[in-house]
């Protein structure tokens, strides 16, 4: 249709005209010096997660800004291409292919969702991208999706789940209820808690799966009403849980059953507010609350309160900002900016950059570290920040991640 | 394309000349066009993008354009085509291309199913059928995670080399990408433009004018909806299986009912029951998105008020407007 | 009537019921090949019922109808078409958006190729020719590229005839073929449905008495959904129930 | 587990409840489409936009009640604005583009709540006097949900009685009859239908405000609520208030139901209710046949 802008009728062009003739332009903005190191980030900044999408951002941007400031490598500055995954597999991975193709990324750091993550890794894995997740998944890890390129910063549900178990069952009761999302992560989620329940003699009484992103959960309340069961385990994520977590409130689960999920999002709890949450233990793989225990955390929460106007950051920023660091530090150590040399140096590294010591697990490229045991607070915040308080830390430990051999890989 | 007459000719003129011309050969305009496509993109994968979604849109526009039946199921289609190519070719290793072949054969029995079912009913009835048998389909693939993966999608479609004749060409330069998948979409389009031309095209348009005349007339009403509604269906099935080897992943979105919901709006922004108006749609659509989306975070606000302005003073779409004001040119004259 | 030919069309104690209301009680009737007969009866008489159930519109609830001696009871509409029966409908009913000539082609193409998918249509010029033949047979010659939403009513009415022709019918039908005429636009067609008369049987149905007396040799008298009276028209004339029926309702 | 009586009551109730909300958005959205014949697929948006609208008005002056009422009211001035100066152009268009039109003004709805409220939602909590759960004998179920049955029967009830014993019910229903008696009793027709257009919106939004408490307040959670309460409506029988109530307490219970029995399958059993309803009877339970044949 080339030929159109000079027929007669440019009016009824203009939209699809403009942004055939803006897009070059634009992206040739984005085009940056050759020397610097590009690291693309596609993160879901549009939908349920965009919140946590923005804030994975201002901390990846503020690990970048950090690097520059300290010299980069050897005057070799960073740059970080931030794109919109919008929660949608098929725009992440058209995305990814953007960053690659045109944009000629060194490394991919991001996303938010498993299904994302693993879209983008089949992307980057076909074309020897470096890779380093940011989002919970325990696939990713395992012999099927998993290459040389993948890594993974964030915990996985296993780890998380496992954790957040050992923590409770001893304290609240032995017989277990799961209301899970219907879908992999859930469904890991539960596995992860019934592993450590084993240990410790912990018997499941009901695992109910509820449609991913139902908006009501009544439904299945009276059943498990009418289990009586002392703990009620919510394998469900971001809004998912806070609808579940209000309407089990409602129903008067919390007499006698203690109401505990996998993953509290420092988001969502402050999107649902106290009284939803009320009483609710969980896990998580940051808190800024942390700090006066982890010297490395104070130091990170500082800088984000620096550079956001005293903002502190949440869990998934925080892995934004680990993600992006611990590439870059490889990319020193390597002394290097190919993918290859760069994962080969990633296997290597020992960091603590805000939560205590890390290290990437070698058959797995899985960052083994430390969980954040947290509870819900309702009375006596001292700010509208101040929303959890931490209960326990268990340490970065090896053992409780599932063996190599379990996930596919023949032990190196 | 021929710029120079433009000085020597009036405008109308020379609009109506090269209307006149894109018409009488509008498959070879395409082509021509999407032939030099790649280089008015911001990046390669979004032309693919526009190369797949617009055939989605024009076998979507056979239904809802020509014969005037308004589906909301077409994903179910697109996603069968993306799965069975994926599963055939990382359950059972197959050859690409006939795994690509098999998504076409599934997308078209789909289509025999769920085109029996929907074409009893009629209306807003038929829309709502199409619906509920698409989320059926939708969730059957959700469920079956051991085959398609659930809602993680289906990983590991990997097309690394492609052999024609003596030479090998890779898949992964994203150039090559777009003409192998190009020689796919041409070789639909030249279908479509043969069955518009051809005698069950005027069938079809006879029923969408006037069902109670064409059965009259002896024309088997229900039959003849149901062959166009396969042949939409695989069309679609054919664009899903090239989006499985483009993306190497299948997402499950890809059998959301949104995704049938965006097939309308690129149908309807080009201009429904038009040859060119269904890619027209869904590049604008497209590009406009990817554009707008790098501009601003609220993309999605953007987009809809666009789509409300040309629903509201460009019913006919980008391109059927078009056809009008050059024929109007032209009845002028 | 001479019973040595088989009759075009026998209509054996058909029954039309609408939920509790009978519309068609036990007629039983029979066409000669070659004749121009015609239904009439005040309104509400069931012609129109009659009309829909002989030319398949829909099926009737009881009774039989025979095409040419072979039983066609609940064939669908398109079978209809395709056996050979052809109808024109009391309301005007075209493919308003396609030219007149596309409408009759369209038409014609029936016999030759439904499901033909990559013959391009240009290329079968005969049905073209024969769709303008039928157009200059209903005097539609010069209006061959107008688009049928743009004809005159009288000129519709017309067209729609040639499409019925198109599917080259053994028996044609027609639902009160002059309705919303002008009494030129009348004339003309009149002359035509006689003209058609004198190659096929043709059965119209209408609701004018004085407009059919003059060209049918064969009437029938619907009343209540059941035949009142049968004959040429000089005993229609004569015969008295039929007189009251009309005068009765003025 | 074994299911008792008790329990499978409860569950019953549960269902109610649930199909409550559902039958209250059916009957907003059958009724814009009886009257008008326009397939309003902003109708989630207006609930969505209802639950914000609320919640501020909640913060405003801190009573539920007060904003119960203010709400509705609101998002219905949305609605006239809406059918007034986008929706009445497209009037014998056909039905695709009010459609198509109501889509796009979804999304715009969505991202205007984004800008306005940010895009994590609200917190919303149940009103102090709904909180906690009674005890119904059958188990523990929770005072608000009780009242939403109760809410929407007093709604449906009130717009039954407004549509078969007021004047202006009458004009409206013989407005979606046929248009032409209006004109011919020298009744301004498009008014009619500015007001349903408006009265439809506004129980959408009622609905949001209603349903505020129960769940998480965010800009997309209209989208999950209109595939729905089309499914509710369709099963009904669009156009029909009395198929929307029914349709939307039965697909409410089926919910309930399979949650019990079989819960990943809740979802989907929905959408099969709806394909099998339709196949036996295309025009749904209580729908005229062959409407837009």
């Amino acid at each position: 249709m080339s030929h159109l802008p000079q027929s007669k009728s440019r009016r009824q062009l203009i939209v699809g005209g403009a942004a055939v003739a803006a897009a070059p332009a634009l992206f040739s903005i984005a085009r940056a010096q050759p020397a610097a190191i590009k690291i693309g980030f596609p993160v879901p900044l549009t939908g349920p997660f965009s919140a946590e999408a923005q804030d994975q951002v201002r901390a990846a941007e503020l690990a970048v800004k950090e690097w520059n400031a300290a010299g980069g490598h050897k005057g070799q500055k960073c740059e970080l291409l931030v794109r919109d995954t919008k929660l949608n597999s098929g725009e992440a991975a058209t995305r990814t292919l953007e960053l690659i193709e045109k944009d000629k990324v060194n490394f991919v750091v991001g996303s938010l969702s498993a299904a994302t993550q693993l879209s983008i890794n089949a992307v980057t894995r076909e074309r020897k991208v470096l890779f380093n997740s940011i989002s919970q998944s325990d696939t990713i890890n395992e012999a099927k999706d998993w290459s040389l390129y993948t890594f993974h910063e964030a915990l996985n549900p296993h780890l998380t789940a496992g954790a957040v178990a050992r923590y409770a069952f001893p304290k609240f009761g032995k017989r277990i209820a799961y209301l899970t999302a219907d879908y992999a992560y859930g469904h890991e989620m539960v596995r992860g808690f019934q592993r450590a329940g084993q240990a410790m003699g912990a018997q499941t009484v009901a695992d109910i799966r509820h449609p991913l992103g139902a908006a009501d959960y009544s439904a299945f309340l009276p059943r498990i009403q009418a289990l009586k069961p002392d703990v009620l385990v919510l394998c469900n994520f971001g809004r998912d849980l806070v609808n579940s977590a209000k309407q089990a409130t409602d129903f008067g689960l919390k007499q006698g059953t203690k109401i505990i999920a996998p993953v509290l999002l420092y988001t969502s709890r402050v999107a649902g507010g106290p009284d939803a949450f009320e009483g609710i233990l969980g896990g998580t793989s940051y808190y800024w609350g942390m700090e006066d225990k982890i010297p490395s955390a104070k130091k990170f929460n500082d800088a984000f309160r620096k550079a956001y106007g005293g903002a502190v950051p949440s869990d998934y920023g925080a892995l934004g900002y680990a993600g992006i660091l611990s590439v870059l530090q490889a990319v020193k150590n390597a002394d290097a900016t190919d993918s290859q040399r760069v994962a080969i140096a990633l296997r290597q590294l020992k960091y603590d950059w805000y939560k205590g010591p890390q290290f990437y697990r070698k058959c797995d490229h899985q960052s083994v570290q430390s969980v954040v045991i947290v509870e819900s607070k309702s009375k006596n915040m001292k700010d509208k920040n101040d929303v959890f308080n931490v209960l326990a830390i268990e340490d970065a430990n090896e053992k409780n991640l599932r063996s190599c051999e379990e996930m596919g890989h023949k032990v190196s | 394309m021929s710029a120079p007459q433009a000085t020597s000719a009036t405008p109308t003129a020379y609009a109506r000349g090269l209307f006149d011309m894109v018409q009488r050969h509008r498959v070879a305009a395409v082509l021509l066009f999407l032939l030099v496509f790649p280089l008015l993109m911001p990046y390669h994968a979004l032309a693919v993008n526009i190369l797949i979604f617009g055939l989605f849109a024009v076998g979507f526009n056979l239904l809802f354009g020509y014969t005037g039946l308004l589906s909301f199921g077409h994903a179910a289609f697109l996603g069968v085509g993306s799965y069975l190519t994926g599963i055939a070719m990382v359950h059972f290793g197959w050859h690409w291309l006939l795994a690509l072949g098999l998504g076409v054969v599934s997308a078209s029995l789909a289509g025999v199913l769920i085109g029996y079912l929907a074409i009893r009913t009629r209306g807003i009835y038929f829309s709502m059928v199409t619906l509920a048998l698409a989320q059926i389909v939708y969730y059957a693939f959700y469920k079956a995670e051991r085959w398609t993966g659930g809602e993680n999608g289906l990983r590991g479609i990997q097309v690394p080399a492609i052999e024609v004749g003596p030479w090998t060409l890779d898949f992964l330069n994203p150039v090559t990408k777009y003409y192998v998948i190009y020689v796919f979409v041409a070789a639909a389009l030249w279908f479509v433009s043969r069955l518009l031309a051809s005698p069950f095209g005027a069938v079809i348009e006879a029923v969408r004018e006037n069902e109670q005349r064409a059965a009259a007339c002896g024309y088997d009403v229900a039959r003849s909806k149901l062959l166009v509604f396969v042949i939409s269906a695989a069309l679609c099935g054919l664009a899903g299986g090239l989006r499985a080897l483009h993306l190497s992943v299948v997402p499950i979105d890809s059998l959301h009912y949104l995704q049938s919901g965006q097939a309308v709006m690129m149908c309807l922004l080009g201009g429904m029951g038009t040859f060119f108006g269904p890619f027209v749609g869904a590049a604008v659509f497209l590009t406009l998105e990817d554009v707008v989306t790098t501009l601003t975070r609220y993309w999605m606000g953007v987009v809809g008020a666009v789509f409300m302005f040309f629903v509201l003073f460009f019913p006919a779409g980008i391109w059927g407007t078009l056809v009008q004001r050059v024929q109007r040119a032209v009845q002028a004259r | 009537m001479s019973a040595t030919e088989t009759p075009i069309l026998e209509v054996e104690g058909v029954s039309k019921h609408f939920g509790r209301f009978v519309a068609l009680n036990k007629v039983t009737a029979s066409f000669q090949p070659r004749k121009l007969s015609a239904i009439i009866g005040p309104n509400g008489a069931g012609k129109s019922t009659f009309f829909n159930v002989v030319s398949g519109a829909f099926p009737p609830t009881a009774g039989r109808l025979k095409f040419k001696g072979r039983d066609i009871t609940g064939l669908a509409q398109h079978e209809f078409a395709r056996i050979g029966i052809a109808k024109s409908f009391q309301i005007t009913n075209v493919f308003k958006q396609l030219s007149a000539h596309e409408n009759v082609r369209v038409a014609v193409q029936m016999r030759h190729a439904r499901y033909e998918l990559l013959r391009p249509r240009e290329a079968m010029r005969e049905l073209a020719d024969r769709a303008a033949e039928l157009l200059a047979r209903v005097g539609l010659a010069g209006l061959r590229d107008r688009p049928a939403a743009d004809l005159a009513h009288g000129q519709q009415r017309a067209l729609e005839v040639a499409m019925a022709l198109a599917a080259e019918p053994e028996l044609l039908l027609m639902d009160e073929p002059t309705a919303g005429m002008s009494p030129e636009e009348t004339v003309v067609m009149m002359d035509l449905i006689t003209a058609l008369a004198a190659e096929r049987s043709v059965i119209i149905v209408e609701h004018k008495m004085k407009l059919v007396m003059g060209i049918c040799e064969r009437l029938l008298v619907l009343h209540h959904g059941e035949f009142l009276a049968e004959g040429t028209p000089e005993e229609i004339k004569a015969n008295a129930e039929v007189r009251r029926v009309y005068l009765g309702q003025g | 587990m074994e299911i008792t009586p008790s329990l499978l009551a409860l569950q019953l109730v549960t269902g109610i409840a649930l199909g409550a909300i559902y039958a209250l958005l059916a009957v907003g959205l059958s009724l814009i489409f009886g009257m008008l014949t326009v397939v309003n697929f902003a109708h989630g948006a207006f609930f969505m936009v209802g639950a914000f609208v609320g919640l501020y008005f909640l913060g405003l002056t801190g009573n539920f009640w007060f904003s119960l009422v203010l709400t509705p009211l609101v998002v219905g001035a949305i609605g006239l604005v809406t059918e007034r100066f986008l929706v009445r152009p497209l009037y014998g268009r056909g039905i695709d583009y009010p459609l198509l039109l109501t889509f796009g003004l979804s999304w715009v709805l969505i991202e205007a709540m984004r800008l306005a409220f940010g895009v994590e939602g609200l917190p919303s909590s149940t009103p102090p006097e709904l909180r906690g759960a009674v005890d119904l004998g059958i188990g523990y179920f929770p005072k608000y949900r009780l009242f939403l049955i109760f809410a929407t029967a007093v709604v449906v009830i009130a717009l039954w009685l407004f549509l078969e014993k007021t004047r202006y019910g009458l004009i409206v229903r013989a407005g979606s009859r046929d248009g032409d008696i209006c004109r011919v009793l020298g009744i301004d027709i498009a008014r009619v239908w500015l007001v349903v257009f408006g009265i439809g919106c506004a129980i959408a939004g009622l609905s949001g405000v209603l349903a505020a408490p129960t769940r998480a307040v965010n800009p997309e959670m209209g989208v999950h609520v209109l595939a729905e309460s089309f499914v509710v409506t369709v099963v009904g029988g669009m156009g029909s208030l009395m198929g929307a109530v029914v349709a939307g307490l039965l697909v409410g219970i089926v919910f309930a139901m399979t949650s019990l029995f079989a819960p990943e399958l809740a979802e989907l059993s929905i959408f099969v209710l709806m394909a099998v309803v339709l196949l036996i009877r295309p025009q749904g339970l209580f729908g005229k046949a062959g409407l837009m044949g």
